[in-house]
């Protein structure tokens, strides 16, 4: 992209910012995502940091571009590196193509690997003329307003919004600072030494810019939540401060439990109350909660679960990636019952799904998952405004009558769930074995009809199955097979080789897969599978179902997620050396 | 007692003949009829154990969930429908060893529940290892040197957590134990009644004839809103106070603190989400 | 049996006791066991119960041979009733080949199904004549010696046996009892009612009686260990009351704790800290220990964890037994790290291989599961005494030298494990991502090599599995296949029905599998599994690591174990309906 | 402080500047080489969070385990090596919210280890939750209508419990902190310390001013000998009182009441299996 001097991008660039944390990257990420979505870009933003507060080293990644875009490259195109540690954190993904901006002291010293270009920039420098150093992420949002043309109205307004209320003397200085930071960009665009031609596309102006945790957050909303308990564990937090913050609006009970058992067990109760309750939790939070899964297997009760992965064993990475805990939840809880396991890919697929996962939970009395990862909650897309439409969801309750049963036996396993307090009946509901009416039982034939009934409910759930999506042919002899978060990467990766005969299977649900997927598998000789662990998990699950393994795993479990070009790589990799075979 | 509006008729009760239980359910049933609680408000609430069967004994919703666990799962029900009368009852074992936690951190909510302790100071059910609430010296198949530990206080714990109705009955003592639980039950917030059970085929230690030896009521002079007060009496361990040991009225109750009764008294299950207001929500994260 | 009048039993019996809880029915299969023993016979015992203290109905079953037994059967040759909610409770075992010796009372009223042979006993009676109705179970047992003739000082030495320190008082009183019901016996055996030509064999007098728990425990001794920590749950408890009550006498430290994550964390502290360490538990406890599974994946901490399946989900049938917790020991714990699943069948398998899992997971560092049930746990077997050899133990650790790094990489995986306080070195372990020495890491370089170190050790842990037993022709077309405490049981039903081309694979290693295990299941035309649980959780297992699934499952889930003569019903079924396909 | 036998020498610290945790470490470091505790014989046992990564920064044997599960590790490793100094050291949401069941049971066994608690009021590495000791009004993002809860008492607890030696500090005067963490460690027996510690990045309602203003010593008058009024004291919650509350001599330790060590003070890992008498064990069930 640099040619002759001038370094020009036409339709796409991928910005990277790193520093230490409690830096304020993520108020440049916030800023400069939103001031490129008003200027009708399409963004998406992926991050990667520490486990700590202050220090170390984490970075932004932001893809802009003049269409959609929903994964992320490992090449970077601008680098604004804040500190030389910073620098060295990412050094690997430089090139001769990338070009870094950064305070003079940070480039010199010394030598970058790569061969990039550099162009000094006084970021901090700047900032500390205004009097104080923690300027420098606003000089650098203003930089890349510039670098896009953003005007300074805009960019001024923009940051102006960040200082309301207690803050709202600091909005003065920090607009200063972002005009300045814009006016070095102008200056060297104006120079010629860059042109960014990404044009804008009006349609984005009804567009949102949302994260992972938002969209599991709205699909909650969506579905009727109305009840969440949780034990903070990234990076499943984030969705329980969304809820937190629109518990008021929306009549929400969001409570911090003393730990993740009472979080699960306080969720049951409230499904036994009328409510429609949900769990937030990763690896080793919801390790905990496997005996009250198990509860609600035996209940019979709705249980929706947010698994949002990091990579295990243990307290593991904890902020970091990984499609490890698939295993885990299907075969979570002693017993045998029936489960469901979503796995979003997109924010949409998020949103839809979590809501679905609240009347599914609730139509079949069974657990709900909706798995995701850190990768996922932790990026940023711009996405359609979504449509909720007028109807609320109904919560499936009927009022009781005297001779109420709650397990009363029917064909297709599911008995009509009644509250207390509504109708004249009685609910009563047992972890032991029990009978119809939910007294403790040791009735060997109950014990067997109660077993199938609770079983019997797969039949429905398997006709229910969200479909997999094929990408590329029908008549495909290379099948990739992808779940949850790798699906748009994959996708892009998958387009980009067009490789005739290949064809992408990407799974939203994991778990029980809908009944189509063994012709899928079976029509292809060769099958791949991409997977963010190192085990294979899911390739182990569809052996298990179907008979159809994979000959190829890609598999990446060092804490990042893949991206674009990588994959395509591995695929490219892939392809030579298995030709013919 | 066999007549009243909890009474589930000739029923097979698991408990052995002579447990103290039968007379706290008795009594409990009783209580309640004297308060005037209706069936199909109330919601029972136990873990697993011989203490924890007592819903199945009585008319009225039952959940009966995991061992340990009947605290977190009553608070919730209580915050989901604040028109049920909800009573959390189970075991010694259950509800210090298993369910410690929840104990700790359901008084510091302070939700308007009753918590209901049958402590027979061992656990039944699996047939007679120490509780947490066993005296040194309990010798048992697994305790085989005898209990060495420091028992656990509920009643000292509970003060010092402030807890705002903390009391202790004895199920020999009927009348006694009626008038703690009509008071414990009409409290509201968060109620202890820790009940001193005598478990007739595994504790040989702490018998009725024990009890009654070992127990004396606190004296009319105790002031029970006083803590330091209250805790000195719950520190005294022979013999074992009986009666309300600490009482605060005022306090914010759980349910309240949540927001969500501010404007409506509807339980959760009567209510719809508002639709219109989440498409606001992200219309209004639009570039429109 | 019962030919023109006399019953006649030549080779074995099967007698069964029923009453309530309370009642002393486990006294009588002691000391009846016990003086079968002596006798010379061999004796297979079983039992179900209900979970209570008192009342309810539950029975024993005692099967007596003159040849090495270790199953049980459905049928019923002599039945002593103690009451008749008891008899009703076990009628469908009855048939017209059935003898019920009862009082009279309980064999009037109500007709008995299945047309037994009744012969009143007045063993209640002669209790109260001797001033009280406890002693109904002593007049029992001392009419099953009378039945089998055994001598009335052999009866009294054991009866006196029983009474002792404290209890000595009432030593007379019981002799008594017995002997009067030993007299009743003799007399129907001396009229010729009743012929029990059972002959004794000598090399009995070397053999002991132990039941499943005993055999675990006696393992767990042989293995080291010295540290046990625990939640009681059935079945598992007996476990842990066996430790408890040897652990003066080997020095070792039994600890109930406050939960199963405080007894599991201790484990993990306590090998640490160089003891060898087990927790022996159910399902719902177990689920509870998840997050400390991964603990000790990441931690490469040897753990020994006895889990005693029975039904779930949640509470469950709490006393009952179910092969139902395969997947979840499979899967426990959030994180990909190796362990291993071992599954006895019989008390001596359940010796060497509880004792087994203690070197495996102090040479592997790695969790070991001795998976049983509360069929094995309390079923009492008749087996010549092991012989545990002289040398003890050995723990793997080693004197930590000043620049000791306890994850050193190596090629197996495996690092010299030190213990703090031995050597110069520090033991560092942490649960987070570590580097070599242990300490906290975010290096995603490091994170890969962790992980492929802790995975790498698959490879010898495979070789090293325990190979599958095959019982039957090599050249199989059909393979039945069981695994852990079924494996006496489909044994015996298979020698019964002697189907030509029929063999057995029974697994006493349920994971790894050996590698031997796809050659075995390969060669089959047909495989049939049988499990204790309703989704044929080994099978499932078996498809995802070989390929191979089975066209047939015999499954159980009542709560009850398989018997023989159910199986051998179940195979013969099988082959109709099958014939020629 | 740069130079003692726990220093790593220049490692990255993953706190971040101004932290209070930092004052507690070089206490803490400073304390143990006044005892004269070598590195070899201590193992620092922690749990998750921002304290609890404190023994990565100690030269020392480190069992860095499970948010929570601090005090079972360190119990038995106490257990199986008595001759080893164990401190389990964690953060107030570690020991008193996730690990509280543990936090009331270890306390009953009154093992020989020392309990510390950096006490910040808050959640640190999850990025700023209420933790259980949160004040009441403490909004996060969250507790977004303020803590509503009663705060955890973590000293009225432990006494209520009998602990033997419970302890407040303050990360700001470590000159008394010191001494507190020396007493603690010498102390025979369970020995809670629990420090008051500013979080500088969360918790900007409780800073080092506010701790300043709002902390007392306990007046010298004060008996440690007298639960009753040791908890009155802890029950004082403005100003908050440093000082050893209350402690206790004398009563047994866990490690003692196994009976392992009556015989021979050797640890497990030196010991080995009586073969010989295992196998008289089974051979005395034969019938020979
Ligand atoms: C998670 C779990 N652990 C252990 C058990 C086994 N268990 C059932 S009841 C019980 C203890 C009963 O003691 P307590 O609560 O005092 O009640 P009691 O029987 O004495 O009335 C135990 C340990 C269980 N059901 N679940
Ligand atoms: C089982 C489990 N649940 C939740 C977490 C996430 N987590 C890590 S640290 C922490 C709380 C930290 O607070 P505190 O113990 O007070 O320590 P601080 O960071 O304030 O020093 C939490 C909730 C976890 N690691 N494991
Ligand atoms: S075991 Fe004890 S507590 Fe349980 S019913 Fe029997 S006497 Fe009562
Ligand atoms: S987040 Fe708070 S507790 Fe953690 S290091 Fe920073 S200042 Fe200290
Ligand atoms: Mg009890
Ligand atoms: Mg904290």
């Amino acid at each position: 992209m640099s040619q002759g001097g001038i370094v020009r991008f036409e339709d796409e660039l991928t910005l990277t910012l790193c520093g230490e944390a409690g830096h304020g990257i993520q108020s440049v990420e916030l800023l400069a995502t939103a001031l490129l979505k008003d200027s009708g870009r399409y963004v998406f933003s992926t991050k990667e940091f520490m486990s700590r507060i202050r220090g170390g080293s984490n970075s932004t990644t932001i893809r802009v571009a003049s269409r959609p875009v929903d994964a992320s490259l490992y090449r970077i195109d601008i680098l604004i590196p804040f500190d030389r540690a910073a620098l060295d954190h990412v050094r690997r993904r430089l090139s001769p193509e990338t070009v870094i901006f950064a305070d003079e002291d940070t480039l010199t010293g010394k030598e970058i690997p790569g061969n990039p270009v550099t162009i000094p920039m006084p970021f901090r420098k700047t900032a500390e003329e205004l009097g104080n150093v923690l300027y420098t992420n606003m000089v650098a949002s203003g930089f890349i307003a510039g670098l896009f043309s953003i005007d300074e109205k805009t960019l001024a307004a923009r940051v102006r919004g960040m200082f309301t209320g207690e803050r709202s003397s600091l909005a003065d200085v920090n607009v200063e600072a972002a005009r300045k930071g814009s006016e070095s960009a102008r200056r060297l665009v104006g120079a010629g030494g860059i042109a960014v031609e990404i044009p804008g596309d009006p349609a984005v102006h009804d567009y949102i810019s949302i994260n992972g945790a938002e969209a599991v957050g709205l699909g909650a909303l969506a579905g009727g939540c109305d009840f969440v308990s949780s034990y903070p564990m990234s990076p499943s937090t984030a969705v329980l401060v969304f809820m937190a913050e629109k518990a008021d609006q929306f009549g929400v009970i969001v409570e911090q439990a003393e730990d993740e058992i009472s979080a699960a067990n306080m969720v049951i109760g409230a499904w036994y109350a009328g409510a429609r309750a949900m769990v937030t939790t990763s690896g080793g939070g919801f390790a905990l909660m496997e005996e009250t899964v198990g509860l609600a297997g035996m209940l019979e009760s709705p249980l929706v679960v947010h698994l949002a992965q990091r990579p295990g064993p243990a307290t593991g990475l904890p902020t970091r990636t990984e499609q490890g805990d698939l295993n885990l939840a299907l075969y979570s809880g002693h017993g045998e019952f029936p489960r469901i396991l979503l796995a979003p890919g997109t924010p949409l697929d998020a949103i839809e799904l979590t809501q679905k996962a609240f009347s599914l939970a609730d139509l079949y009395q069974i657990p709900v998952f909706v798995l995701t990862d850190q990768y996922f909650i932790d990026s940023s897309w711009t996405i359609p405004a979504p449509r909720f439409g007028e109807n609320a969801p109904r919560l499936r309750i009927v009022e009781t009558k005297g001779d109420y049963r709650r397990y009363r036996l029917t064909d297709e396993g599911i008995s009509p769930r009644g509250v207390p307090g509504w109708g004249e009946g009685l609910v009563v509901v047992d972890s032991d074995e029990h009978d119809e009416e939910g007294h403790i039982t040791e009735n060997h034939g109950v014990r067997v009809d109660m077993v199938d009934k609770r079983l019997a409910k797969y039949a429905a759930v398997r006709q229910d199955a969200q479909a997999p999506e094929l990408y590329g042919p029908e008549d495909y002899d290379t099948l990739i097979i992808s779940w949850g978060s790798t699906g748009p990467i994959v996708r892009e990766a998958l387009r980009r080789i067009r490789r005739p005969g290949t064809s992408l299977l990407h799974f939203r649900q994991v778990y029980p897969l809908h009944p189509k997927t063994p012709e899928y598998l079976g029509k292809a000789r060769r099958r791949v599978m991409v997977e963010g662990n190192a085990t294979a998990q899911f390739e182990r699950l569809l052996r298990a179902e179907t008979g159809y393994g994979a000959r190829d795993r890609i598999l990446k479990y060092d804490g990042l997620q893949f991206t674009v070009d990588e994959l395509v790589q591995k695929f490219e990799e892939l392809d030579e050396s298995e030709v013919g075979k | 007692m066999n007549s009243g509006r909890f009474d589930m008729g000739s029923i097979d009760v698991a408990w052995c003949p002579g447990c103290g239980n039968f007379a706290i359910l008795n009594t409990l049933k009783a209580a309640l009829e004297e308060i005037g609680i209706t069936p199909t408000k109330l919601v029972m609430v136990s873990g697993i154990g011989q203490a924890a069967k007592i819903p199945h004994y009585m008319k009225c919703n039952v959940f009966n969930g995991l061992h340990g666990r009947a605290l977190p799962a009553a608070t919730a029900i209580k915050a989901v429908n604040p028109g049920l009368t909800v009573i959390a009852e189970s075991g010694d074992g259950d509800m210090y060893g298993e369910g410690g936690n929840h104990f700790l951190h359901a008084i510091r909510r302070n939700p308007d529940i009753t918590n209901i302790v049958h402590n027979n100071m061992v656990y039944g059910l699996t047939k007679g290892q120490a509780s947490p609430t066993s005296r040194r010296g309990f010798v048992t198949p697994v305790q085989v040197r005898g209990v060495s530990e420091e028992p656990f206080n509920p009643l000292a714990v509970a003060i010092a957590q402030k807890a705002t109705f903390v009391a202790r009955g004895f199920a020999g003592d009927q009348e006694r134990l009626k008038e703690l639980l009509v008071r414990a039950v009409s409290h509201r917030g968060y109620a202890l009644v820790d009940i001193l059970q005598p478990c007739v085929s595994f504790n040989k230690l702490n018998t009725f004839a024990w009890f009654r030896e070992h127990t004396v009521s606190l004296p009319s002079s105790h002031d029970p809103t006083d803590p330091v007060e209250a805790f000195r009496r719950a520190m005294e361990d022979d013999p074992l106070p009986l009666g309300v040991f600490y009482e605060e009225t005022g306090r914010p109750i759980f349910e309240e603190t949540l927001g969500l009764y501010e404007r409506s008294d509807l339980p959760l299950f009567r209510r719809e989400r508002n639709m219109a207001e989440l498409q606001r929500l992200v219309d209004g994260k639009t570039g429109r």
